[in-house]
């Protein structure tokens, strides 16, 4: 009744081609922003804007890297967590190197940097494919992680062996660091995440898109429109990476404050993969709600039983946390192999027919 | 037309897979404008045939020459790029895109627009979207599937993923025009389209054609030169009546079938 | 569904709001989070220590209804070792006005530091996070008694040159070798061993542990066999430490010469059978059940069934380094509860408290603690006391202490703990000048 | 030309010059190439009967070792801890098809791949649940596995065999050969075959494929328990070891995914490749090079040999 199309004429194919040419899209996406930018620095606490929001942005930020990689080329990675170290650790040197710099530039130079690394660890994805390409990717994963350890240089020889942020402003207001409030550093990721996801939904609804999802679907055929296997999937490897790179530079410079290589083990990358997959591969809003189930569904589960006033030991919850979790990854593969965003969409189409189901 | 310039000519090709001989010293050529066929028995090598003429197999021996120049190992993206388009004996397209976007990657080699300007799809990257979202229309209307465009065709019945096969392909303003099969699996209907599609694109965009097909009814009537294979050799070449009354040919195929 | 998206942001709501509501039911109590670990892959440590904590908390909030009359809420929150659900922790806690926070990681505890002093939340990072930390001056909101790593490493080789007879000259071409588990924790001696080894000339040889190969030594300890280090000492964590002491009883490594850094607990020695008695680990406090202290827990919380640790756990190593751990805390409080004369205090009080604290002979003994850990006491610029520490040998079940009171060396660590201090404040343009008063006369 | 010299001819004369050591690693090697293949053969098994990718097969080592101990520790004998920690296995088995395969079959492979990834969360949070997340240590003793160690003294030094590592070897051979049995004299096993060249041919003979996909998975697991218990003995058991269990995988690239001696040559190649790597090469980039050196080993096996050593070669059909 509400959520319908009808009566919208598209007048030109630029409005067809738009990428959500249903007005209710549209001013749901408005709602959305409105809700982010508005809403949640207003009315939301801190505990949901720094241990909520800005993991769920900076998780989701490296999800759609991924979903790139994954969804819309087919190429499996066990390796982003790495990747994400790459961009921390070039953040980190960078910075430390040219303290004066704007320190966004540097969030986004790290993301270069991890992009060039990922086109390294992405050639054999010509010769190797699936589940094959899946553990290869696992050698730049612990490989790079072992770098972080043991190149000295990579952490400026701290005898902590970890890498500490020291506080950056921007304009005057303080974006790192701990003297900057979680609001501030909710804008900054919030401003990257929403440009970031802009520049890919971009990509992915043009020609490279296009390109990206040919191979996926069909390599060979592929070939014959014209498209280099390679390239396409070097540069799948490259802007997934960027996404990955940046989001990793957040993670240490915006969340943590202080990572060790650990930070970036092969948990993360798994964490990624599920979100990705249950959100629903090919799909940037099914990134989102990916990262929205795997990070907060967890914090759901911990503060339950407070909440209901049960004394439950913090360990149970904890195993609690593994099982719900490890249960709804294989009753949502059951529900819908597709995804959250297949689910969204269906719960759309069923809108639309609302109130005459058929 | 056939006597016309001569688009592709294909020399003394044999191609083997390990022990296996597939294609055994075939000579043929292919002429500006004509709908050539290909046929013969399963097992002949006309899908080998089609798959070295666009680069995907290396023959060991012989010579490709392609608007008058020989080539050497070439790579199935160069023959894109060279202007041979192709469709598949099974259907391959890209079964998670909609019909739009599977025609519209047929664009791809068209559209020039780099990296930037596509991460800002505004201003150029946009406009050039838009003209050959054009192109691709009219394709779309050509082809009769206006109602699928936004479909998913992994969704589609076959006879319409033939279709839309043969729009991708058309959609690479292609010189010549591979087709592998297109009619196998139709009914009665479905073939008269696509034999009255694969007449208009030739008379209409003027694209050569290569084809392959095993209603010998179809071929007869669309073909203007049909060359015969059996189990890699080449028994027979010439016009629809020169084949039809070739004994070999009468021998190894048509008097086996019919 | 816009709706499906609405419950989502309701379902986030309630949960910020949850999280933010409790303290108000707890106004006369005094918050302290202790952030745990009973799963994960260093579970092993973790649970015992949690124990321990959470029960000596326990015993005063049963036998004296807190600390000075006022009770302690205690909440556990499981980090499970991992830096990032350790924020989140935090960040949980934080509205509810923590005292203190005791990260018991060092990856947390970096993450920490620099929130400390906006957060106005002193971190009681117990022998362990940065070393550095130790400098009041530089660190007012972070205390890491009674021992640095540094000092860990300065006292095992004490003791190995009282074993070859005499003092740190001895070590002159002795050949040890360090195994450790390669992040942070075990990679901060390393600055350390290589300043000793020019100073007295002897060699060091690493083999470095990837926590992901923490139960797969094998290589590690064929390289041992092969340089045949006169000595062994280990910095090690988790499943690191029962795996090293197994395959260094495979290898026929004279355990005497296997020292250990405070970690191992009995059961990781256990582990090896027979072969490990022997083993060496330095420890600062008791390691058995004998004290009135660990009674009254056993009568006030264990018996009555409000402790989760197995009777067998209660006087371990690692279950009395919790106790020893809740001690400071309490003490602290109590500290803080003096100076102020506040009943309910808060982060910044504590604060204070921590660099008043003073717990000595005779308070130890009040505390039922008579010769279970030896006196500590804080000051405003030292924040970590650098006690003495002592040697216990594995006798085939149980620690026993072979040694006497060994100190650190003092006039090596303190100098590399300054640079190191200055440095890290270098690094971070924006450290906060300490502006914080001292209540202590020096 | 030092690092030259460092890389291509020093570790070489190290090894000639104490070869006592040179046999050690080899050994150590092997045995923990014994445990990889292990590990991978399970896994092995599951992908050629059910096509299905199980990430899982690590965690059901340690599932089935900590179910074992866990057992032990609360007081039952070890022998009926044995006999029970199987028939847990076999109820996961039945768990599996029942709640994972059915509903996913003719999903696309990634799509069970995931489902065995909840399925690896579900065990670790199910594990610690039940059995807690402390370390626990495998009763040897009490499971008739032998103590101590073999010591040989030649080649001018010593090597010693660790009684359970020697057992260990053994009994993964002695798996093997009844697994190889298994499959060539029983119906169940010649059925399994079946299934793995073709499904439909396979139920057309009237083989119930939620039988065998039962069998196969209960039959991974009893290599997971087996699996666990040798690590455990060298070790502990606790989830830690899962990442270690990770290393199976480089071990089915080299190995390839369908073939059980893949598995196992694959296995014996990661395993003393990679001791070699980190006692010979390790030093010189300061060690800890284990943790990847088995990927970098399989990703450059991988660019010239791309279906594995027993892999058949992949014909791409058009």
């Amino acid at each position: 009744m509400f959520y319908r199309e009808v009566g919208q004429f598209k007048t030109s194919y630029a409005a067809d081609q738009a990428i959500f040419p249903i007005r209710q899209d549209r001013i749901g996406l408005a709602l959305i922003l409105l809700v982010a930018f508005v809403a949640i620095p207003l009315l939301g606490g801190e505990f949901l804007i720094a241990s909520v929001m800005i993991p769920f942005l900076i998780l989701a930020l490296a999800a759609i890297g991924l979903n790139i990689l994954i969804g819309y080329t087919g190429l499996i990675s066990l390796g982003t967590a790495a990747f994400m170290g790459v961009g921390a650790y070039a953040c980190y040197k960078l910075s430390t190197l040219f303290p004066q710099v704007n320190i966004l530039v540097w969030i986004l130079t790290s993301g270069f940097i991890a992009c060039a690394v990922g086109v390294v660890f992405g050639l054999p994805s010509l010769r190797i494919k699936g589940f094959y390409l899946a553990i290869a990717t696992l050698a730049a994963q612990f490989f790079l992680q072992w770098c972080f350890g043991r190149v000295g240089w990579l952490y400026n020889y701290n005898p902590s062996g970890a890498i500490e942020v020291p506080g950056h402003s921007l304009f005057g207001v303080a974006v790192t660091g701990p003297s900057a409030t979680p609001v501030t550093r909710y804008y900054v990721v919030l401003c990257i995440v929403v440009a970031m996801t802009w520049i890919a939904s971009n990509l992915v609804h043009g020609r490279i898109g296009r390109n990206w999802m040919a191979v996926r679907d069909m390599d060979i055929a592929a070939q014959l429109m014209g498209i280099r296997l390679l390239p396409a999937k070097l540069l799948a490897f490259a802007v997934s990476s960027f996404y990955a790179g940046v989001a990793g530079a957040l993670m240490v410079f915006i969340w943590l404050g202080a990572a060790e290589p650990e930070a970036f083990n092969i948990n993360l990358s798994f964490l990624l993969l599920f979100m990705v997959i249950i959100g629903g591969l090919g799909s940037l809003l099914g990134s989102f709600f990916g990262a929205a189930l795997i990070h907060i569904l967890p914090i759901i589960v911990r503060a339950a039983p407070n909440a209901l006033g049960l004394s439950v030991g913090s360990a149970t919850v904890e195993h609690l946390t593994y099982v719900i979790t490890g249960a709804l990854i294989i009753f949502f593969l059951i529900v819908e192999p597709h995804g959250l965003a297949r689910l969204w969409q269906i719960g759309k189409q069923k809108l639309r027919a609302w109130p005459f189901p058929y | 037309m056939s006597g016309g310039e001569i688009l592709l000519d294909v020399e003394h090709v044999s191609l083997a897979f390990g022990g296996v001989r597939a294609i055994n010293d075939v000579s043929f050529n292919i002429a500006r404008g004509e709908i050539r066929a290909i046929i013969g028995p399963n097992g002949a090598g006309k899908t080998s045939m089609l798959n070295v003429i666009n680069g995907f197999y290396h023959p060991q021996h012989g010579r490709i020459s392609f608007h008058g120049k020989t080539r050497a190992r070439m790579k199935p993206y160069e023959a894109a790029s060279q202007g041979i388009a192709r469709t598949f004996q099974n259907v391959a397209l890209f079964k998670g895109m909609t019909t739009l976007d599977n025609i519209l990657t047929g664009r791809s080699l068209k559209m020039r627009r780099n990296l930037f300007w596509q991460m800002l799809r505004h201003g150029p990257a946009l406009a050039e979207e838009i003209e050959h979202r054009k192109f691709c229309e009219e394709i779309i209307d050509f082809l009769e599937i206006e109602h699928i465009r936004k479909a998913p065709v992994g969704t589609l019945p076959y006879g319409l993923q033939k279709r839309v096969e043969l729009g991708r392909a058309l959609a690479m303003e292609p010189t010549l025009l591979l087709l592998d099969e297109p009619m196998a699996g139709m009914n009665l209907e479905e073939k008269q389209d696509m034999s009255r599609f694969i007449v208009d694109v030739n008379q209409h965009f003027g694209t050569t054609i290569a084809l392959i097909e095993h209603d010998i009814g179809v071929v007869m009537d669309l073909s203007d030169r049909i060359v015969v294979l059996e189990y890699g050799h080449k028994i027979a070449d010439g016009t629809p009546d020169e084949v039809k009354s070739d004994q070999k040919v009468i021998d190894a195929y048509l008097g086996v079938a019919h | 569904m816009r709706t499906l998206n609405k419950a989502a942001l309701a379902l986030i709501a309630t949960t910020a709001l949850t999280a933010s509501a409790l303290p108000a039911a707890a106004e006369d109590s005094i918050f302290v989070p202790l952030f745990t670990y009973r799963t994960g892959p260093f579970a092993g440590s973790g649970i015992s220590i949690a124990d321990g904590m959470h029960d000596y908390l326990s015993m005063l909030n049963e036998r004296d209804g807190g600390i000075g009359g006022v009770k302690i809420a205690v909440e556990e929150c499981e980090t499970g070792y991992d830096t990032k659900k350790g924020l989140e922790c935090y960040e949980a806690v934080k509205p509810k006005h923590p005292v203190m926070v005791n990260p018991w990681s060092t990856g947390i505890t970096l993450s920490l530091i620099p929130k400390a002093s906006v957060d106005k939340t002193p971190i009681l990072s117990m022998a362990y996070g940065l070393s550095a930390s130790a400098m009041g001056d530089i660190f007012p909101w972070v205390f890491n008694p009674p021992d640095t790593y540094w000092d860990g490493m300065s006292m095992i080789l004490k003791y190995i040159a009282a074993q070859e007879g005499g003092g740190m000259e001895k070590l002159k071409g002795k050949k040890i070798g360090y195994i450790y588990l390669d992040a942070g924790f075990g990679k901060e001696p390393l600055p350390f061993l290589e300043q000793l080894q020019k100073d007295y000339g002897f060699e060091t040889k690493l083999y470095p542990v990837a926590p992901a190969e923490m139960q797969n030594q094998a290589a590690q300890w064929l390289n041992v066999r092969r340089d045949r280090p006169d000595y062994m000492v280990m910095y090690g964590w988790g499943a690191l430490q029962p795996t090293a002491i197994k395959e260094a009883v495979k290898i026929n490594y004279p355990m005497e010469k296997f020292l250990s850094i405070w970690w191992p607990s009995e059961e990781d020695a256990k582990g090896a059978g027979e072969g490990a008695t022997g083993f060496k680990t330095l420890n600062w406090h008791a390691a058995t059940a004998n004290f009135p202290v660990i009674a009254d827990i056993q009568k006030h919380v264990a018996d009555k069934g409000k402790s989760q640790a197995p009777k067998a756990e209660i006087g371990t190593v690692l279950y009395n380094r919790g106790v020893y751990n809740s001690m400071l805390i309490a003490e602290a409080i109590r500290t803080a509860q003096k100076i102020t004369g506040k009943k309910v205090v808060d982060g910044e009080d504590v604060r204070r408290g921590l660099e008043g604290l003073n717990v000595d002979a005779a308070r130890l003994k009040e505390l039922g603690m008579d010769g279970f850990a030896g006196p500590i006491k804080l000051t405003c610029a030292d924040h970590n006391g650098h006690r003495p520490t002592f040697i216990q040998r594995f006798d085939g079940t149980k620690y026993v202490k072979v040694s006497d009171w060994i100190e650190p060396l003092n006039d090596k660590v303190e100098p590399l703990l300054q640079a190191d201090a200055k440095a890290y404040a270098e690094k971070n343009p924006s450290w906060p000048k300490r502006t914080e008063a001292c209540d202590s006369k020096p | 030309m030092h690092i030259l010299y460092l890389i291509f001819v020093d570790p070489f004369v190290q090894m000639a010059g104490a070869p006592d050591l040179l046999v050690q690693t080899l050994w150590e090697g092997l045995v923990g190439g014994v445990l990889y293949a292990l590990i991978a053969l399970g896994f092995v098994l599951i992908f050629k009967a059910s096509g299905v990718f199980n990430f899982a097969q690590g965690i059901m080592m340690v599932f089935a070792a900590l179910t074992l101990v866990g057992l032990y520790e609360k007081g039952v004998p070890a022998w009926l801890a044995l006999i029970l920690a199987i028939g847990i296995m076999y109820l996961l088995a039945l768990a599996v098809e029942r709640v994972v395969l059915r509903p996913l079959v003719n999903q696309p492979d990634i799509m069970l791949f995931m489902a065995t990834f909840g399925l690896t969360y579900l065990l670790i949070g199910l594990g610690e649940f039940v059995f807690g997340g402390n370390p626990k240590e495998m009763p040897v003793a009490a499971l008739g596995l032998p103590k101590g160690s073999l010591d040989f003294k030649i080649l001018g030094g010593l090597v010693s065999l660790q009684k359970i590592d020697i057992a260990a070897a053994v009994i993964a051979s002695a798996m093997v050969a009844g697994l190889a049995l298994f499959f060539q004299h029983t119906r169940i096993g010649r059925a399994l075959r079946a299934v793995a060249d073709d499904h439909q041919a396979a139920l057309s003979v009237g083989i119930s494929l939620n039988q065998i996909w039962v069998i196969v998975w209960f039959t991974a697991g009893i290599v997971a328990l087996a699996t666990g218990i040798m690590w455990g003995a060298r070790s502990d058991v606790s989830f830690a070891l899962q990442v270690i269990s990770l290393k199976a995988l480089p071990v089915l690239i080299l190995g390839g995914f369908t073939s059980v001696p893949g598995a196992i040559v694959g296995g014996l190649i990661i395993g003393i490749g990679e001791k070699l790597g980190e006692f010979y090469w390790g030093p010189l980039v300061g060690g800890g090079i284990e943790s990847w050196l088995a990927y970098v080993l399989a990703l450059a096996f991988l660019l010239f040999k791309p279906e594995g050593l027993f892999g058949e070669k992949i014909i791409e059909r058009i």
